[in-house]
């Protein structure tokens, strides 16, 4: 049917996971460092269903759900903690927040 | 044959009624209380009833049968299922489990009536009736362990009832722990049999030991060694020389308790497993001589050392353990059938003797000590009727239930090989005792004067609740044992013959090895022998303590004390009864709490393990002291050590790769 | 005519689009009408009647002011996404329709047989939800992007209401997918034929009959129409996420609420009330006129309504009105034509119907309080789509035993 | 250069942008729609996989529900533009190097690496055919019942700890 190599996807996914690592190091907004995670996460999923297309078994495909589950709980989660730190610090920025110092 | 086929229904009822009692029952009124737990008990009877009209509307060649339910545990080669065998000894024991467990339950109504614990004390003892029947009815040893250790459980957790009353809490543990010891050669045991057996069903392992050897003094082996493991179990829980202590102490518990766990059911389990695996130890003829001997000395020990107990539950405890000591010499000189018997009568008058002794505590408001009674004769006269019948049972007079199955061991015993004889010789003396001791007691709480203050202590007789059961275990110990009374004449023993198909096989294969005629002529029929034995010293011995006791505390009522001043020394020997606790205290408790306050407790565990935590502790912040300048608390700096990490990792992964 | 035959397939999607884009906008168009004259007649008015016979040309009229209103951009806006909202609603809302199958089996357009649905998809009602659950976007971008208060709270609003009316959307439909055990409109559909007792339509309506309560109450919220209209209350906000919206991007709104009634409307007939197939017997061959004749009776309404009653220029536009009415209506009882338009025809109705329910809704029903949307959603609906499913869900089991 | 390379370098190039533009977007709010449109373009690749399925859960759930959750709260903080602080002197000085050092071996290790796969077509392209929806859900809920399960309560734990923590104390 399509006779992409399973390179092409892995190398995507490859990028696209270093661009969310980039991400993760330089955004300062807590919100859009979440992004990148998420963005990680997706780079994974692609890598996950490509390989298990390729092997033609299931089980990556299975992997993609749990970890689009995953990824839910910990927006979820993680949003809500956004949620605090904004409200008792009227601040996003990552670099305010750094109480946990020696 | 509805509940033949669906035995487990019996094992049911019990434990609905204590879980439902036991979750919700805190707020009930006691009639609630009572509907849900001795409606519980009264149906298991019922079912067990309707269970004989089954067992008897089919051959006998039916039985045993074998139900398995349920897979219990499957690991590789070890399988045990839920699997219930039913079986003459077993529709037995289920009667009088059932039946005297729900006339005491009915008279626990009664005596536990002021008690705030109402609601727990019934979902403990629907509880032990759920274990016990698990106990009887199982069809493998693994179930059978199982209801073992919850009958331990519910003894412990009744025991300890008053756990308000530290030496009730003590007691409680003492039991528990002191039953561990002799468990635990029981697990062995099990072990071991499933080692030998490659399975834990009766069926399976009669079946495998029938291919077995017979294991003579001279060639003991692996059978023996079961045998005895298996027997330790026994010792610890029915209450055998040396496990015997915990049951004493364990009349902390209520007398209800006392009457069904340490008197009438639990403590006869180890006689129940010793008979059901008759034909094991009849393989095995060197751990059944060891269970004879040391029935016949915890018969005879106890015996002397219930003569001058004051507390009227102590006596009534020892004399407990000495019958069970009656109990497994018949069934270690083979006649299983007498051991079940007297199992079987032991529980109604025994029952009945802690029903009736808790009904004088009763109407003593809590008095205990005989010595503070007396001439309550007239003021409670059931109580002294159904005593004095209970009373005259154990002590062998006969006609008498207790007399048909003692003797019938005593009987057993006289006539086996010379060694045998030695423990006739013991358990004839420990019947003497029996029987004084037995009413010594009789007579301090009824004859006499009275010795306690008639003004502050009211004594009334115990409601009908209380006398009833009373009243129906007298019959029992009246007539309980007139099974074997055509035998006097000639005639049957018709309880043997019941029985006969149980230990037929164990009692040809005995007869076969021993040589000895014993075993046949025990367990299956014999004619003359308890006529031969009728007017032998049994009886006599009987009478003379009847007489002896009437001489010390009817005739010259002075005569025990100074009889206590001439021989002081055995007097103090037996009233501490012979130091046992305060030895184990010496020779085992104490040297195992030194070893664990300052082995374990100062030494490995402060300066090894703290030690070594502590360390590990210092370790790390002495490290963390120097790391912490790495902890920037800015995230970003952590994300870049994090992607520093991942490609360390992936170079290391790249250059393995490249290296090959 | 060479590139025709080499890319035949996309040509003739292409033209299936425009098609049905032409329909899906007039329909758009007069469904406001429709719905204006029946919310009239409900509150007894009479709604619009100047421009053109009975207003029929009222859309056109708003259509022309809409476009050339002055578009206005709040000072402060995020110009980019306040430009991408409209857009994206939009779009969107008419892409979903790509899915719906109109009728069964194939027509030949150019020498090519092709579905009657613009894209026939196995996992059709998977990315109907897909595109509809990115719809969200539209109303909080455009509430955010516009940069003042009541929008933004109009937008909030709006875009938790449809997050959570969309999981018991979802739940509702679940039933229907198990009973059809497929995700494919056309097999969905396909396994509602047939007739219990010789006669009752075999829809999933009757077994489904609360799960198409749920799915038609979730499905009310999940397009923002009264009784869950709060995002545009006027009352507490203005009007929601698209007060500050004028001139055409309002329009694109407007449009694209009326798009979503539609498409939800056609979701509904294809899962519940069995789609294109007629609840008439098959073996009625008169039945198969009843297109035809609705049209020629509707034909002959018109031209009478409109020699009699009208005046002016009506008297001359809804005569001819009828006339085409009544020619499309005898196209139809041509044997070629006949049998295609059965299943446009029973599906058009159902779904014509559904749309009737709606502004019916509308009318009769007062507005929800916004605690109240959120009880109801969560506390309510929500357990008995998740009852209704667990049910089927057992019911499919046994009967599949 | 057949259809399907075609798209898949077109909607590849739509991620990489959009990741890009993720990165470089100074508003949240662009980032998030970026991070959308990435998804979208990937639910497209996911289908020119064949993994219809899955293409449609990553719309429904990541795009339509997880991003609307980004969206929201970037609405309801109003996060502005971010001002771009230098608190961290490893990251501003190690960050690019390292990451394009982690791009470039994972990308030429990954593709290396799939070419020593045992690949269910020799020419190491992709299995051609749709995943059966059917299979799927067969894996999912025999051999993978349990996980399965316990990702169940782990959503309601998250939903309990997000509930707790975004409840504003009286």
């Amino acid at each position: 049917m399509n006779g992409i190599p399973l390179s092409y996807f892995l190398v995507l996914s490859a990028i696209l996971f270093g661009l969310g690592v980039l991400g993760f190091i330089f955004k300062r907004n807590i919100i859009t460092i979440f992004m990148c995670i998420e963005l990680m996460l997706n780079a994974v999923n692609l890598a996950f269903i490509a390989f298990s297309r390729a092997l033609g078994q299931f089980d990556g495909l299975v992997f993609v759900f749990f970890v689009i589950v995953v990824a839910a709980a910990e927006a979820a989660v993680g949003l809500a903690i956004v949620l605090l730190i904004s409200r008792n610090r009227r601040s996003l920025n990552i670099e305010n927040v750094d109480e946990m110092k020696s | 044959m509805p509940v033949l086929d669906h035995i487990w229904i019996l094992l049911l009822f019990p434990l609905a009624g204590s879980a439902i009692t036991g979750l919700f029952g805190k707020r009930w009124s006691h009639s609630l209380v009572n509907t849900f737990t001795i409606g519980s008990v009264a149906l298991a009877f019922l079912a067990t009833l309707e269970l004989t009209r089954e067992f008897f509307s089919v051959p006998a060649s039916y039985f045993p049968v074998v139900r398995t339910f349920l897979p219990w545990i499957s690991a590789g080669q070890f399988r045990v299922n839920f699997s219930f065998q039913f079986d003459q000894l077993t529709l037995l024991m289920l009667l009088i489990v059932t039946g005297v467990g729900l006339l005491i339950h009915i008279y626990s109504t009664g005596y536990m009536g002021h008690d705030d614990g109402y609601y727990r004390f019934f979902s403990y003892m629907n509880l032990f009736m759920f274990f016990m029947m698990t106990l009887v009815t199982a069809g493998n040893l693994a179930l059978l362990f199982v209801g073992w250790e919850g009958v331990g459980l519910c003894s412990y957790l009744l025991i300890g009832f008053f756990f308000t009353k530290k030496s009730a809490a003590d007691a409680g543990k003492k039991a528990f722990i002191v039953t561990r010891i002799g468990d635990m050669g029981f697990t062995i045991g099990l072990l071991l049999v499933f080692w030998t057996f490659k399975s834990l069903d009766y069926s399976v392992i009669f079946g495998r030991a029938a291919g077995m050897p017979v294991e003579l003094p001279g060639h003991v082996g692996v059978l023996t060694a079961i045998g005895l493991l298996l027997f330790a179990g026994a010792v610890g829980k029915s209450a055998q020389l040396p496990l015997y202590v915990w049951l004493p102490d364990a009349m902390e518990g209520p007398t209800p308790v006392s009457a069904l766990i340490h008197a009438a059911t639990m403590v006869t389990a180890g006689v129940y497993m010793v008979a059901r695996m008759n034909f094991l130890y009849a393989h095995a003829p060197v751990a059944l001589f060891t269970v004879a001997v040391i029935g016949a000395l915890t018969a005879f020990y106890a015996a002397t050392i219930a003569l001058v107990q004051t507390d009227i539950k102590k006596v009534l405890a020892y004399s407990t353990i000495s019958q069970l000591g009656y109990m497994f010499l018949g069934c270690g000189v083979g006649a299983f059938s007498a051991g079940v018997f007297h199992l079987m009568t032991h529980a109604f008058f025994k029952g009945l003797l802690f029903l009736a002794a808790g009904s004088v505590i009763h109407a003593m408001g809590g008095e205990q000590d005989m010595r503070n009674m007396g001439g309550l004769r007239k003021k409670i006269p059931w109580t002294y009727a159904t005593m004095f019948a209970a009373t005259l049972a154990i002590a062998g007079i006969p006609f008498f239930s207790g007399f048909f199955s003692k003797d019938t061991i005593l009987a057993a015993a006289a006539i086996g090989p010379h060694p045998h004889r030695i423990l006739w010789t013991l358990g004839l003396a420990g019947a003497l005792l029996t029987s004084f001791y037995m009413f010594r007691l009789l007579f301090l709480t009824f004859h006499g004067q009275p010795r306690y203050d008639e003004q502050t202590v009211h004594v009334h007789e115990s409601p009908s609740s209380m006398i009833g059961p009373l009243v129906i275990l007298a019959i029992f110990s009246v007539g309980g044992g007139w099974w074997a009374l055509p035998k006097l004449f000639g005639g049957r023993d018709y309880f043997s013959d019941f029985l006969s198909p149980v230990f037929s096989a164990s009692q040809r294969l005995m007869a076969a090895t021993q040589g000895a005629g014993v075993a046949e002529e025990v367990g299956t029929n014999f004619a003359t022998d308890l006529l031969r034995v009728f007017w032998q010293p049994a009886v006599a011995a009987a009478l003379l303590g009847l007489l002896i006791a009437w001489w010390f505390y009817i005739a010259r009522p002075d005569t025990p004390r100074r009889l206590a001043d001439a021989m002081r020394g055995p007097y103090k020997l037996l009233l501490h009864k012979y130091y046992v606790d305060e030895i184990y205290g010496a020779v085992i408790v104490s040297p195992l709490l030194w070893i664990s306050r300052n082995v374990l407790w100062h030494t490995v565990d402060e300066r090894v393990l703290d030690g070594m935590v502590n360390g590990t502790g210092s370790a790390a912040r002495a490290a963390g002291g120097q790391l912490r300048r790495l902890q920037s608390g800015n995230a970003r700096s952590y994300a870049t050590w994090v992607v520093i990490g991942a490609v360390a990792v992936l170079t290391l992964f790249i250059w393995t790769m490249v290296r090959q | 005519m060479e590139f025709v035959s080499h890319h035949a397939i996309l040509v003739v999607s292409v033209v299936k689009i425009a098609v049905l884009l032409f329909i899906v906008l007039t329909a758009l168009a007069y469904l406001t009408w429709f719905e204006r004259k029946v919310v009239a007649h409900i509150q007894s008015r009479l709604g619009p009647v100047f421009t053109g016979p009975h207003g029929l040309l009222q859309p056109l009229a708003d259509g022309l002011k809409f476009m050339f209103k002055e578009d206005v951009t709040p000072p402060g806006a995020d110009r980019f996404v306040y430009v991408l909202a409209p857009l994206l609603s939009f779009s969107l809302a008419i892409t979903a329709l790509a899915l719906i199958p109109f009728g069964p089996g194939t027509i030949s357009i150019l020498g090519q047989q092709t579905p009657l649905a613009i894209a026939h998809v196995s996992l059709g009602l998977l990315f109907l939800f897909a595109i509809t659950s990115i719809g969200v976007y539209g109303v909080a971008l455009a509430g955010w992007s516009s940069n003042s208060k009541y929008p933004l709270l109009g937008g909030l609003r709006s875009s938790a209401q449809m997050i959570s009316y969309e999981v018991s959307l979802t739940l509702s439909v679940v039933g229907v997918l198990l009973m059809a055990g497929s995700f494919d409109f056309d097999s969905i559909i396909q396994s509602q034929s047939g007739r219990w007792l010789g006669f009752i339509p075999r829809w999933n309506l009757i077994p489904q009959i609360v799960g198409f309560l749920c799915y038609f109450t979730a499905a009310l919220a999940e397009t923002n129409r009264a009784p869950f209209d709060l995002p545009e209350a006027e009352s507490e906000l203005v009007a929601g996420f698209h007060t500050e919206y004028s001139s055409f991007k309002f329009a694109m709104f407007f449009m694209a609420e009326y798009a979503n009634m539609i498409t939800v409307s056609c979701l509904a007939t294809v899962l519940f009330l069995g789609g294109w197939l007629s609840p008439l017997s098959s073996s009625w061959h008169w039945a198969w006129y009843l297109p035809s004749l609705l049209l020629i009776l509707g034909g002959l309404a018109t031209i009478v309504d409109g020699i009699w009653k009208m005046r002016g220029l009506a008297r001359v536009i809804l005569p001819f009105m009828g006339v085409v009415l009544i020619a499309v209506g005898l196209l139809c009882t041509r044997p070629g034509v006949i049998g295609v338009v059965q299943g446009p025809f029973w599906f058009l109705l159902k779904v014509f119907f559904l749309l009737f329910f709606y502004v019916w809704a509308r009318g009769t029903l007062p507005r929800l309080r916004y605690d109240q949307l959120m009880d109801f959603g969560w506390k309510l609906l929500l357990p008995v789509a998740l009852a209704n499913l667990v049910i089927t869900s057992l019911v499919v089991l046994l009967v599949n035993r | 250069m057949t259809l399907p390379i075609l798209l898949f370098f077109v909607f590849a190039g739509i991620a990489v942008g959009g990741a890009l533009s993720l990165i470089f977007a100074r508003e949240p709010i662009h980032s998030a729609l970026a991070l959308i449109l990435v998804m979208v373009a990937l639910a497209v690749l996911y289908l020119l996989m064949g993994a219809g399925f899955i293409s449609a859960v990553q719309i429904i759930v990541y795009a339509g529900a997880i991003m609307v959750l980004f969206v929201f709260v970037i609405m309801l903080l109003n996060a502005g533009v971010e001002n771009r602080t230098q608190h961290s002197i490893m990251a501003r000085w190690l960050g690019i190097p390292l990451a394009v050092f982690l791009i470039g071996d994972l990308a030429y290790w990954m593709a290396r690496g799939a070419h020593a796969l045992p690949l269910a077509e020799r020419s190491g392209s992709l299995a051609a055919g749709p995943v059966s929806t059917q299979d799927l859900s067969l894996h999912l809920f025999q051999s993978y019942l349990f996980p399965f399960e316990i990702t169940s309560i782990l959503i309601l734990i998250a939903v309990l700890g997000a509930v707790v923590l975004a409840r504003r104390e009286p």
